[in-house]
């Protein structure tokens, strides 16, 4: 079923380019529940044929995390921080997509050279998870408020777990060391939601005088 | 005594060892000698900070910066002098900003450290290339070994740079005249009498290391020492503050040893084993001498900025009457320092003149032109000394206080304004001399001086062993008499002097008789109201020579201009500003500065950019690295 | 030691004895050419020893340096004096590198000369002693360059061989550089002893001048000292030019001096003749003028180097 | 036993939420960095056996830096003793995050499995980032942030790193150090050529590495002086050691120049960048961040060099330690006296705090590398490689960033040494602890610049063996 995994491959990295080209949190925060959804499902392609319980538990896992939790703690941070909506993002969004188109390439470019070994898996894997990456980062590059560069982060991290099932088989400590990289992702964000209460009182007690801390200036 | 192992002692990086030769030995009598004169000096000179400033500290310092000097002259081991180098530079460091509360004494310290320190970077590359090259890190292992000449210029220059800053050559000098005026005075005196010479002794030792060097590092020596010896000479006459001009003197000296070193190198590569000998001999002599009297003059103008609390040339003058000890040795110094004959300067540059004339009469063409080139430079060198020295001499110690100094002992302008010579009464009251902790130092020193004039032999030994030891020959083989004959007659000749002296004296005696000499005012050609302000002030005794170098002293001009018919009162005042400081260094630091602000108001005020750099390193990598 | 005692007293009395008579016959000469009698030939005799009976007065603001200054100049010339060779007649005192001496010890009068005029506070002396500063730098340049060139000529630094037994020589190939020599010196020497063009010893305007302004505190005793021993100094300079100038070399000892006398009035007339056709030089005009000598000797040496 | 050593910090840690005075968790923190300092002394005459199938060993690599690690944490500990007598603060999250500091960075020290290595230090990423935001002020919150961002994102690449570097250890199917090691040759050299980046990127953001070094003058200029230590002494370090780990593959492939040509622009970089922004810098614990990213890069650029670079690479590491407990804890204790460690507030420390003010000059000094500190020595051996492998110009470039650095630190310590004192916010009597804790690290350290001991020479050698250059 490897059809199926090229597709969620190109998929994963178009609906990384489409964040990249967003500009409404609300926007991106969804279509990053969409992509987490959809690698989710990657484990279970993997072994179509015969779907083992881990299979199941892995994927369910990773919906649950990715695709519901961390979409709606972000929904909830937003709601909380009065925040507005529109971002200006320090490069234009057509530049950043050329720059996303760039970065692709770059991904392609470099993993020519590169095959996986052993069972043979779709040859997209990882210029794919490359490109996710990459596009990720740009995103955290690009914006200037602090719960997107999250949502940047949250796409880098979701390249990295479809490198991370592509090994599945050939490597099963990296599996729980992607989940720990969740977890710390889950610390991550939580961390940041506090911040920006924390932030939101400091600013009332009027100690901050300068530009919003979202702004991270 | 070709070399003494002084011992050794293992350390994580090899071993150091010391050893004493003829080299280290001469630079040893001068440490021993200033150090101990100026410290005894210190007594005298810090008891009034008793009580109110950590003098332990100063002391301990002191000692320290002691023992780190005997230590970079008796290492045999590059990791070791490097290691005392950074502690005498530290050393002298605190001992220099002793009064951290002034602000420009801060920024002298800040400044040597500076270029101290950057020298010493220099240092290190040139030693690690030479140990590279002699797969070594003690100095004898390294002169065993040869160097190819490409190596041996690079290593030169490089010395060039990391000592010429602390010996103060040109264009490297600027700490110098900061740090040297805003040390305590016997400070500045160990300063300038020993610490800058240790530049002197690192070059010295790169020379000896160095038994091959192409023809071309000589000329650029002694280029060197043309240089800095006239600029230096020139920015002294232009200076108005007393231990700020003796600075830009300790340049002008440093210009004349190097300039017998480069005759010295000359004379080693074309073979005039005469000529070098005589070059470095003459060289380490004035080394020895320099630090004798530059260390008396020194402590001179501490005694007079003690009592004045100003090192203003002019707003001092007559203070031979209120310090009339002090006056006659400061004399001693002025006329050593000026190479007069009976004095010790003179003996040293006897010595370099001579190899100089050597030179021209055995060097090829080129040679001739340089020597000729020396000779002259040093001529007008002694010309210019002499004249800035009656200029310092007259302003501070003849003719009349210039102005009343708060706390001085001198006539406030009123009184000075009166006619009458005699000294007023503010004045009589208190006209005591220095304490004798600072008095005799100064004593020892000048007896020195005058005892090196009159029986040079004592060290010429010395320093000519020295010389023939920097030089790779054997002193046996140099027809030394050449040289010590006349010397003997120069000395022959100051005795006939002295009793010519003696003689005259005499016969005036024998024409004036007893009858005391009526006591006049000063002939002012008939003019009535003079006062002590019309005299001639350092500005003006300079003047005609500094105008007619204005432009190599950046001459600046502040006021003077006379306007309407009954002029009011207007005001004339010149100041010489050192080049390399104005054109070199200043802009560029200050363009550093700049580019780093510029850079940091621009810092990166989104943590997107802290991404983006990142990232593109990241794709940096990846392009290159994975091609 | 004994050896020498002879000739040195032999030299030191000629320059003693003679050296006033020079400065008469310049007076004399200026006389003529403005059409005076003029003063006796020996009135310099006179005037010090009329200043030798004379008290001294002193100013107030002095100090023992302004005592010791006349002294020690009248010394220097008297020790200068045994080490000049007259033509043909070797310095009683003579060693390779005697010329840094001798140089030397001028500086060293220079030095009280100009501390005994900064000693009396008074501004004029002051004027007097900045110039003489300026000016010996710039002569004592000069006369550096002339020495290189001689001794490059003669292969030699004692002013005996340079300048006395062996110039005659060096006048067969190099009569340029020795000439240009002889140019230079002459302008130095007139520089040194304060004479016209550089200074007119004649006047007591003190403005103009730089030698006569700075004694013009000392009397009496001092005076005469200062006097003597400018009039010494004048008799040594041209002794030395007068020997580079001569290039004969009878062997007969008697006639030799003859010569040299000769040469030295001749060349004292030469002086007369210059300051009588020559007005005093602006301040900064006599700084060209050193200048120039500076660069003859130069020229000197180039052609020296070249020749050799 | 290294088990122990982890677990009794981690231990600790949860301890020190019960609810209990605040000097008593001080104590309790310098007990329990005491018994791990002991057992970690104990390591230098006994080593320690590999545990947990191999997934836990001690080399002498690990040794250094895991007694560095004991080091810093002990000396911390005596100093909080001072610090707290003088602050009204609640410590118990700090207190806690450094144990727990403590743990995992002994973890990174002992772990032989890359992905351990990683997790290890992921986790010192967690629990440092609290310490830096102690003072409660949006500032410190910013710098928290800015830390957790980069350090965040170097985490994630340096993951997949290590997923790359499964991948190319295919056959040897493993992590663990020594069977890749071992299994050498089998590794696909393209993959591990694309690990190698990403570990290095990774890792660098973690070492504070130049073009990833923007996060340390922020974190650093709020973090505490102690929490300065243990991010400038030991957390970089401990990056460092993973980059150790790399080199150790690398040059066991063949991989060495590939991964030499990175250190050494890398380290040339981080001597530049720090040069040029500390001519301009007013903060103190700013510009002593940037030294700490100017040692950083001396750290690389020795590995780069190999042969006796990364000799002194392996014992600057130690002398870098010594040299950060100096500057930060003086820092520190300047910061706590005076309220601020801006050079416009802060002058003439040594005449109101001689002691202070003394400890400040050492810092200068053993920080700029100058005699008699080890720091001279280990800067020197450095250069001297670069001039070994005939990188003459590379010698040149280092030398000069050295003199610029020293410029911009001496003008800074300078400025606040002398002048006309400042009144400060505390009394004017010194802590015995603090000083004590700072001298001892000072003396150590010229003790280190003027006798070296022979079992450190000997593990120092035999760490240089083991990464084989």
């Amino acid at each position: 079923m490897t059809s199926w995994i090229d597709v969620s491959c190109i998929l994963a990295v178009f609906l990384a380019l489409t964040i990249l080209a967003t500009n409404r949190i609300v926007g991106m925060i969804k279509i990053f529940a969409l992509q987490s959804f959809l690698l989710s499902l990657v484990p279970l392609f993997l072994h179509a044929d015969a779907i083992s319980g881990r299979d199941i538990l892995l994927s369910g896992g990773t919906m649950v995390l990715k695709a519901v939790l961390v979409p709606t703690i972000l929904f909830w941070a937003i709601r909380h921080i009065s925040m507005r909506s529109e971002i200006k993002p320090i490069i234009g969004l057509g530049t950043s997509i050329l720059c996303g188109a760039a970065l692709i390439a770059v991904a392609f470019w470099v993993s020519l050279s590169l095959r996986l070994p052993g069972k043979l898996l779709s040859s997209l894997v990882l210029p794919c998870s490359l490109a996710t990456m990459l596009l990720g980062f740009m995103t955290m590059v690009t914006r200037t408020r602090a719960i997107t560069q999250v949502l940047g982060y949250l796409v880098i991290e979701n390249g990295i777990f479809l490198f991370a099932i592509s090994l599945y088989d050939a490597m099963p400590v990296l599996i729980e060391m992607g989940i720990l990289l969740d977890i710390f992702v889950a610390v991550f964000i939580m961390a940041i939601v506090l911040n920006h209460i924390n932030e939101e009182f400091e600013r009332t007690r009027g100690s901050a005088s300068r530009a919003k801390w979202g702004e991270s200036s | 005594m070709e070399k003494i192992l002084l011992g050794s002692w293992a350390v994580p990086f090899g071993e150091f060892s010391f050893k004493l030769d003829p080299l280290s030995l001469v630079f040893l009598i001068a440490i021993t000698t200033l150090i101990l004169c100026a410290g005894v000096y210190g007594f005298g000179y810090m008891r009034p900070y008793r009580g109110k400033k950590p003098l332990g500290m100063h002391a301990f310092f002191y000692l320290i910066l002691a023992l780190a000097l005997v230590l970079i002259v008796t290492a045999n081991n590059v990791i070791l002098f490097l290691g005392a180098w950074e502690v005498m530079t530290l050393s002298t460091f605190f001992l220099i900003i002793f009064n951290d509360e002034k602000s420009p004494v801060r920024k002298a310290g800040f400044i040597y450290l500076i270029a101290s320190h950057c020298a010493t970077f220099f240092l290190f590359l040139m030693f690690f290339l030479m140990a590279h090259a002699a797969g070594s890190m003690d100095f004898d292992v390294m002169a065993r070994s040869d160097f190819s000449p490409a190596l041996a210029g690079t290593i030169f220059l490089l010395s060039l740079i990391g000592f010429g800053v602390k010996a103060g050559f040109l264009p490297t000098h600027i700490w110098l005249p900061y740090a040297h005026p805003e040390a305590p005075s016997h400070i500045s005196a160990v300063l300038s009498g020993i610490v800058i010479k240790m530049g002197i002794y690192g070059i010295c030792r790169v020379l000896w290391i160095m038994r091959v060097l192409p023809n071309w590092c000589g000329y650029v020596l002694l280029m060197i020492g043309v240089l800095s010896g006239i600029m230096g000479v020139l920015y002294a006459l232009g200076q108005h503050e007393l231990k700020k001009l003796l600075a830009y003197h300790s340049i002008e000296n440093i210009g004349i040893i190097a300039l017998g070193l480069g005759a010295g190198l000359l004379g080693r590569s074309h073979q005039v084993p005469f000529l070098a000998v005589l070059g470095f001999g003459g060289g380490l002599l004035h080394v020895l001498n320099h630090a004798l009297f530059k260390g008396l003059l020194f402590l001179g103008a501490g005694s007079v900025i003690q009592k004045t609390h100003s090192g203003e040339m002019d707003h001092l003058g007559g203070l031979a009457k209120t310090l009339p000890v002090t006056s006659v040795l400061f004399m001693v110094g002025a006329l050593s320092i000026c190479g007069l004959p009976l004095f010790n300067g003179f003996i040293g540059e006897f010595i370099i003149y001579f190899g100089l004339f050597q030179g021209l009469l055995g060097l090829p063409l080129h040679g001739v032109i340089f020597c000729s080139l020396g000779i002259l430079s040093l001529a007008l060198m002694g010309a210019l000394a002499l004249a800035c020295f009656s200029k310092v001499y007259g302003t501070i110690f003849l003719g009349k206080p210039r102005t009343g100094l708060k706390g001085s002992s001198h006539a406030s302008l009123k009184e000075a304004g009166d006619l009458s010579g005699k000294s007023t009464a503010q004045e009589s009251a208190c006209r005591e001399e220095t304490s004798k902790w600072m008095l005799i130092p100064m004593m020892v020193l000048a007896g020195l001086c005058v005892w090196i004039g009159l029986v040079p032999r004592t060290v010429t030994g010395f320093t000519f062993f020295g010389g023939a030891y920097l030089a790779h020959v054997d002193l046996s083989t140099i027809p030394l008499e050449q040289v010590l004959m006349p010397l003997t007659m120069v000395i022959r000749m100051a005795f006939l002097f002295l009793a010519l002296i003696l003689g005259l004296i005499m016969i005036r005696r024998l024409l004036l008789g007893k009858a005391p000499m009526p006591i006049r005012e000063t002939w002012s050609c008939g003019f009535a109201q003079v006062s002590s302000r019309f005299q001639y002030t350092s500005a003006s005794f300079a003047r005609l020579i500094v105008e007619l170098m204005k432009n190599a002293l950046l001459l600046r001009r502040h006021g003077g201009q006379v306007a309407g018919v009954f002029p009011g009162k207007t005001q004339l005042s010149s100041s010489v500003h050192d080049a390399s400081e104005e054109m070199i260094f200043g802009p560029g630091l200050a363009f550093l500065n700049d580019f780093s602000k510029k850079l940091g108001h621009s810092r990166i005020r989104y943590t997107q950019i802290y991404l983006m750099y990142i990232l593109l390193f990241l794709i940096f990598l990846l392009v290159w690295k994975l091609k | 030691m004994l050896s020498m005692t002879f000739p040195v007293l032999i030299h030191g009395a000629m320059v003693c004895l003679l050296s006033p008579f020079f400065l008469g016959v310049i007076a004399k000469v200026k006389a003529f050419f403005s059409g005076k009698v003029g003063p006796s030939i020996l009135q310099p005799y006179f005037d010090l020893a009329k200043l030798f009976r004379k008290k001294c007065v002193y100013s107030g603001t002095a100090t023992w340096i302004f005592r010791a200054a006349p002294v020690v100049i009248l010394a220097v010339m008297l020790v200068l004096s045994l080490m000049v060779p007259f033509g043909r007649f070797k310095a009683p005192v003579q060693f390779s590198g005697d010329i840094l001496l001798a140089v030397s010890l001028l500086a060293l009068s220079r030095f009280f000369m100009i501390l005994a005029a900064l000693d009396t506070g008074s501004s004029f002396e002051g004027m007097g002693a900045s110039r003489e500063a300026f000016f010996s730098c710039l002569s004592e340049l000069a006369l550096f360059m002339n020495f290189i060139t001689l001794a490059l000529l003669t292969k030699s630094i004692s002013l005996s061989q340079m300048i006395g037994a062996d110039i005659p020589m060096s006048w067969e190939g190099l009569e340029p550089a020795v000439f240009l020599v002889v140019a230079s010196f002459f302008i130095v020497l007139l520089a040194e002893n304060c004479r016209i063009p550089v200074d007119d010893p004649e006047t007591h305007l003190e403005l103009t001048m730089i030698h006569e302004v700075m004694i013009l505190d000392h009397s009496g005793v001092d005076l005469a000292y200062m006097l003597y021993a400018a009039a010494m100094k004048l008799f040594i300079f041209s002794g030395i030019l007068v020997s580079i100038i001569i290039p004969v070399r009878t062997g007969d000892p008697v006639m030799d001096m003859a010569i040299f006398l000769g040469g030295m009035t001749g060349l004292s007339v030469l002086v007369g003749i210059v300051e009588s056709s020559m007005a005093r030089l602006r301040l900064n005009r006599v700084r060209l003028l050193l200048l120039v000598s500076f660069a003859l000797a130069f020229f000197g040496l180039i052609v020296t180097l070249w020749r050799a | 036993m290294l088990v122990l050593l982890i677990v009794i910090p981690f231990l600790g840690a949860l301890a020190v939420w019960l609810p209990v005075r605040v000097m008593f968790r001080v104590w309790f923190l310098c007990a329990v960095s005491f018994i791990h300092a002991t057992i970690v002394a104990s390591f230098w005459w006994q080593r320690p056996v590999p545990e947990l199938q191999g997934y836990l060993a001690l080399d002498p690599l690990g040794l250094i830096l895991l007694s560095v690690i004991s080091l810093l944490f002990l000396s911390v500990s005596v100093f909080m003793i001072g610090y707290f007598q003088h602050e009204h603060r609640g410590n118990r999250i700090l207190t806690a995050c450094i144990l727990a500091l403590l743990s995992m960075m002994t973890l990174v020290s002992v772990s032989y499995h890359m992905g351990l290595l990683w997790v290890a230090i992921e986790t010192t990423t967690l629990f440092s980032a609290p310490l830096i935001s102690f003072h409660r002020n949006w500032r410190s919150l910013e710098a928290t942030w800015k830390y957790l961002l980069v350090c965040s994102v170097g985490i994630a690449l340096a993951l997949m790193g290590t997923f790359f570097l499964a991948i190319a250890a295919h056959d040897v199917h493993t992590l663990l150090l020594p069977a890749i090691l071992s299994g050498a040759s089998s590794l696909s050299v393209n993959w591990l050529k694309l690990s190698v980046i990403f570990l290095f990127v990774g890792y660098g953001c973690k070492m504070g590495l130049a073009p990833m070094h923007s996060w340390k003058p922020e974190a650093y200029g709020q973090a505490t002086g102690m929490v300065g230590v243990l991010m400038a002494g030991g957390l970089t370090q401990c990056a460092f050691l993973a980059l150790i780990r790399v080199s150790q593959i690398c040059y066991k492939t063949g991989l060495s120049g590939f991964y030499a040509s990175i250190l050494i622009i890398t380290g040339i970089l981080s001597l530049v960048v720090p040069a040029v922004f500390l001519l301009s810098e007013k903060s103190i614990k700013r510009s002593f961040a940037f030294s700490s990213v100017e040692h950083m890069g001396l750290l690389v650029l020795g590995l780069g060099l190999g042969g006796v670079g990364i000799f002194g690479a392996l014992f600057h590491m130690i002398n870098n330690a010594l040299a950060k407990v100096v500057m930060f804890l003086t820092a520190g204790s300047v910061a706590q006296k005076y309220g601020s460690s801006r050079a416009m507030e802060v002058r003439g420390v040594i005449h109101i705090y001689p002691v202070t003010g003394i400890f400040l000059l050492v810092a200068l000094l053993a920080g700029t590398g100058m005699f008699p500190f080890a720091t001279f020595h280990s800067e020197l051996l450095i250069i001297n490689a670069a001039i070994l492998s005939k990188h003459y110009a590379l010698a040149g470039i280092t030398i000069l960033c050295l003199a610029v650095i020293f410029i911009g630190i001496a003008r800074l310590v300078l400025e606040f040494v002398y002048g006309k004192p400042t009144e400060p916010v505390l009394a004017k009597k010194e802590n015995f602890f603090m000083n004590i804790t700072i001298a001892a690290a000072a003396v150590a350290l010229m003790g280190l610049g003027l006798w070296m001991p022979a079992p450190l020479s000997q593990v120092l050698h035999e760490a240089v063996a083991l990464i084989g250059a």
